[in-house]
């Protein structure tokens, strides 16, 4: 088991592997986005009370969702580091940071532009906009204290530290909605007794946070090699794959 | 460069300060009742070996084993035996030497002994000022707070960098007989200075740094 | 040479209380220190009349917000220096090779800070509500309600101010790292405070402030130590 | 010997802009830290809506107020190390001793924290006061009362930084003395605001800002410097 | 102990610290081509009385006089002549050496010479970090950059308190001559250390200040 882990954690396998995995990832993604637009703009009826402005749903909400997802994934890899050691498991938190932040950022640009016709004002205090903001500003100071840090190992540790302690604020978001009564909708697809929006909508949404799923992991690999290139610059894979021109 | 019966070793210790590589696999070893001092010019990159053999930093290759065991895996059992004394003495202005003393103390042994802290104080010349707020000590006094934990707490290893700095003659030649005493006890200490410094009864080994190039 | 069986053990209570009284005496060893976050607490309360105007009505509207934003600053602006002396006379790396539990001296850490900042704020609360305008019958939810939510801030914000401690202008940093783990303590502190006010219910709030306490105390010392073993070892 | 024919006498322009550059690099050495105090001027400014509750109408009465509040604490916090790190490491000393008149120095430096922390927030604040729902008529006035008012801050604000430079945790004491004098620039500036969201004139709060600009500019150089001075003498 | 030809004297410089009198009536003078070095233990009024000098701090009794002039009265005229070196370096962590030294040269002087700066520099072995920033240097390295000022700013008068400290041989070296040539050439140089310094070319007189007792 732990030879296991040995291998496939070890910086050059990690690296070819994603070499060869993420240009399909990305091709992948890019069909299903052409697929979930496509069912989503054209196919899905018109909402009977929102006419055709819902459809920025099939942005919005996987944005949102994915904002959450990908800093579970910071968390966890950023426990897993702390607790094992295992440097890869930081690269991929750090991968993970600026994308995470993007999300977040288009989430509450979607929501701002939505917002605007149905409840008729750009932004509100409401506690889930309130906590997507929140959510973003986390992001914001996990960069910041990244780069604040000068000695890259110190720094990756004390990022991990406050990815771990910022998760807390995952479930406050997803909840928010049901503490506070608040103008945003309440959970409508993921709640206990089942969707309550129509399957027609339903499935295109899905195909889109695919689509999502799949851009993120494209951009982790890529940016992964990025940066395990820049950590083990000094070793022996990283120079034998200079000297091969294999980048 | 690795004995037998060394208590503390460190095993091609490498690390890495930006673009440079300040130690470059660094190996030494101490064994009972040795004093070791390590020298170079400014800047070779003492400070950061002493560091690292301490635990404070992490080497980016390398480990520091303490009988046997490296220091990473049971941190606590090889830190009840160490002092360490660095660039910064660890003395706080806004409390007394008494103060700041009492409270190493404490945290480490159950019932300190408080005649030997005054009289550890009183042979530091600093027995009128024991009341005073440390802020108010002249350089050379509050490095003389820091260097008293070296005859109140019991611990096997010492690693002092630069223990001499701001000490007048009197100070220098304290200093020195601790350690020479410290040694004969069978202790170990390890240390840097720049200054020339007359080890009577006993001969320290030195470890050379050399000077560190930067690779650009 | 064996010093081992010389020095017996030293219990985690002595450790704390060794810390614990070491720091009080640091932070009241000039009696203005001690007093200084209450000041600010004070002033910042008494500034919002002034910047919005002083119908009463509207004051005493916002009074529970104004109170909480106003504790919470007051929170952060004295968490900012409370590693950083220790950190530059060389006094947390002795901590931190002291062979004792770091997470121990920490939590010793955050409990003077708490006595130092958060106690006096809410002691002082009640007359500020009076100040504002609240309803008397708020009052004890205010006191509670401030008593429980600083001690999370104190708990989470030392987590902040020791990850900050090598970055140069640590004070905004810091605040960009507390405040989005201090906005839940914000909004149940404010809202049970605002419930009273309306005459409902606000024991939900509390209980879930109550639980934060619980989880801060059981996971922050734990958080803090780590955070400054890595802030130690980042250079000098 | 005498050197003294050989150093041509510096001019005062030379001393502003060194120091100027001196510190605007160090501020700007780590881009986050160039735009920190801005973050923590938009994290206060939405935290009182948390701390309130989100009824639109209260929030856009008491919008001017809430931001000239934050930004007032934005450059309280700003404030704290501005001359700390300075004297720790002796560079102020060097200051003291470097025969040219220090409220020059003073003034480059407080410059530079003008630049850091008053016209970032500046800028941002138009945003702000979409947030809060203030009518675009009152963004103009919101700008130009902000731009005079933090100018007025930081000139301020250096004399107390400078009066805390040997006290140990300076910040809140610091805090208790630049608080009351700014109040009347935030009493001025949110009343400006307040003015124009009531469809009033607001000229005359204005030139009264303009002036406090003018006073502090002639008068706190001085002060600032007689302060350091003090500082540097009374002890390392 | 004043002299006819003195440039710099002080006269019966008295100060208090609490309680405790730790200048006595101290006097001296210093005349062109003079090297003074400060004597005492530890704690003895050394760093007060050079703060005392400069003008950095205010005695509670006494005067200090440059060229007949109370310092105090033309402050700006003395400052100008002076340089002084005290216990904390005056380095910017967040500078370069490069930057450090070129913002104290502006300062001074209409025109820096730039090329001085960087043989400078080198001189003191700090060639290859000149564009790093200083907290990354070691102790003694910090210490060089404040120390290049010596031959960068053209000035009479010298106040060094400690400069030695946390210097290697090299760099000990380098100070000692910089002295004797900034004496040979008709400056004046007021300086302490702690450690034995071979002044091969010039004498330096001293000043004994004696242990403080404190009065209870
Ligand atoms: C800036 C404004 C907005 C922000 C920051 C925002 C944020 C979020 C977040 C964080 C979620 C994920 C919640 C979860 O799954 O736990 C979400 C989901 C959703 N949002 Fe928004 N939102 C905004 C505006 C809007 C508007 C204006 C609408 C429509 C009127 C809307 C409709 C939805 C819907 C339908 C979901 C899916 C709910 C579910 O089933 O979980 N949002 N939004
Ligand atoms: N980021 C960095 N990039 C390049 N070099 C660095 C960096 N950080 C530190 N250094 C170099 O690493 C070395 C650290 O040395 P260290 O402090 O261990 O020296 P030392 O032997 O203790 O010197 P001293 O005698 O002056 O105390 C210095 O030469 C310093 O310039
Ligand atoms: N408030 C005070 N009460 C009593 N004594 C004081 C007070 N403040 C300072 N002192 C004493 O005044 C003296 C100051 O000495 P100073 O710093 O000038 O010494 P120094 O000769 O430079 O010593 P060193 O060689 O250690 O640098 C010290 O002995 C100090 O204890
Ligand atoms: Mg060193
Ligand atoms: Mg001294």
């Amino acid at each position: 088991m732990f030879k296991w882990i040995h291998k496939f954690g070890s910086p050059p396998f990690v690296y070819g592997f994603s070499k060869a995995l993420s240009p399909w990832i990305g091709l992948a993604s890019l069909g299903l986005f052409a697929w979930g637009l496509y069912l989503g703009l054209v196919k899905a009826p018109p909402d009977y009370e929102q006419g055709e402005v819902y459809r920025i749903m099939y942005v919005h909400v996987p944005a949102a969702w994915m904002s959450m997802f990908v800093y579970v994934v910071m968390a966890i890899s950023s426990a897993v580091f702390i607790i094992w050691r295992m440097k890869l498991a930081d690269a991929v938190a750090e991968a993970s940071a600026f994308i995470g932040a993007s999300f977040t950022f288009l989430a509450l640009v979607t929501g701002s532009i939505w917002g605007r016709p149905t409840w008729g004002t750009w932004w509100e205090w409401d506690a889930r906009l309130t906590s997507e903001l929140v959510l973003l500003f986390l992001y914001l100071g996990y960069i910041a204290l990244r780069s604040a840090i000068e000695h890259p190992q110190s720094g990756a540790r004390a990022a991990a530290i406050l990815a771990i302690v910022g998760v807390v604020n995952i479930p406050i978001i997803h909840f928010s909605v049901e503490w506070w009564n608040s103008l945003h909708q309440p959970a409508s697809i993921t709640r206990a007794d089942g969707p309550t929006m129509h399957i027609s909508m339903i499935i295109p949404l899905f195909v889109m946070l695919g689509a999502f799923q799949l851009y993120y992991a494209h951009h982790l690999l890529v940016k992964l090699r990025v940066v395990m290139l820049e950590r083990d610059r000094r070793t022996k894979w990283v120079a034998e794959r200079v000297q091969n021109g294999k980048l | 460069m690795t004995s037998v019966d060394a208590v503390l070793s460190a095993i091609d210790l490498t690390s890495w300060r930006g673009e440079t590589c300040v130690l470059n696999e660094v190996s030494l070893s101490l064994s009972a009742g040795q004093i070791l001092q390590v020298v170079g010019p400014n800047g070779s990159g003492k400070t950061t070996l002493l560091r690292t053999l301490a635990g404070l930093a992490l080497p980016d290759d390398g480990q520091v084993m303490w009988q046997g065991n490296n220091i990473e895996h049971d941190r606590s059992t090889f830190q009840s035996q160490l002092l360490y004394l660095g660039h910064k003495p660890g003395v706080s202005g806004a409390l007394t030497p008494r103060e700041n003393l009492l409270a190493f103390l404490h945290v480490r042994q159950a019932s300190p002994d408080l005649t030997q802290l005054d009289d550890a104080l009183d042979a530091l010349a600093l027995g009128e000022r024991k009341e005073l707020p440390c802020r108010w000590l002249s350089a050379g006094q509050q490095r003389r707070v820091a260097l008293a934990r070296l005859v109140l707490e019991p611990v096997n290893l010492w690693i002092l960098d630069e223990p001499l700095n701001a000490l007048d003659v009197d100070g220098i030649a304290w200093v020195v007989d601790r350690i020479e005493e410290h040694a004969e006890r069978g202790g170990m200490v390890l240390f840097t200075t720049h200054q020339p410094m007359p080890l009577v009864r006993r001969q320290a080994q030195q470890v050379l740094l050399s000077e560190v190039e930067m690779s650009s | 040479m064996s010093t081992e069986q010389e020095t017996p053990t030293v219990g985690i209570w002595q450790v704390f209380s060794t810390v614990f009284v070491r720091d009080l005496r640091i932070a009241f060893s000039s009696w203005s220190e001690g007093l200084n976050p209450l000041l600010f607490f004070v002033l910042v309360v008494s500034l919002f009349p002034l910047g919005i105007g002083p119908d009463p009505r509207l004051l005493s509207s916002i009074g529970p917000g104004v109170i909480w934003v106003s504790a919470l600053l007051a929170m952060l602006m004295s968490l900012d220096g409370l590693f950083a002396a220790d950190h530059r006379d060389g006094t947390l790396e002795q901590w931190v090779l002291s062979g004792q539990p770091l997470s121990i001296i920490a939590l010793a850490k955050v409990c003077t800070h708490w006595v130092r900042s958060g106690l006096p704020l809410v002691l002082m609360s009640p007359l500020l509500g009076v100040f504002l305008n609240l309803p008397t019958t708020a009052l004890p939810v205010l006191v509670v309600s401030l008593l429980l939510g600083t001690m999370i801030l104190s708990l989470v914000g030392a987590i902040g101010s020791a990850l900050t401690l090598t970055v140069k202008q640590g004070g905004v940093l810091l605040a960009l790292l507390v405040l989005p783990l201090s906005v839940p303590v914000l909004i149940f502190g404010a809202a049970a405070v605002q419930a009273v006010v309306e005459q409902r219910e606000a024991l939900g709030q509390l209980a879930l402030l109550g639980g934060g306490v619980m989880g801060a105390l059981a996971l922050a010392p734990v958080g803090i130590a780590a955070a400054l073993r890595v802030g130690v070892s980042s250079g000098d």
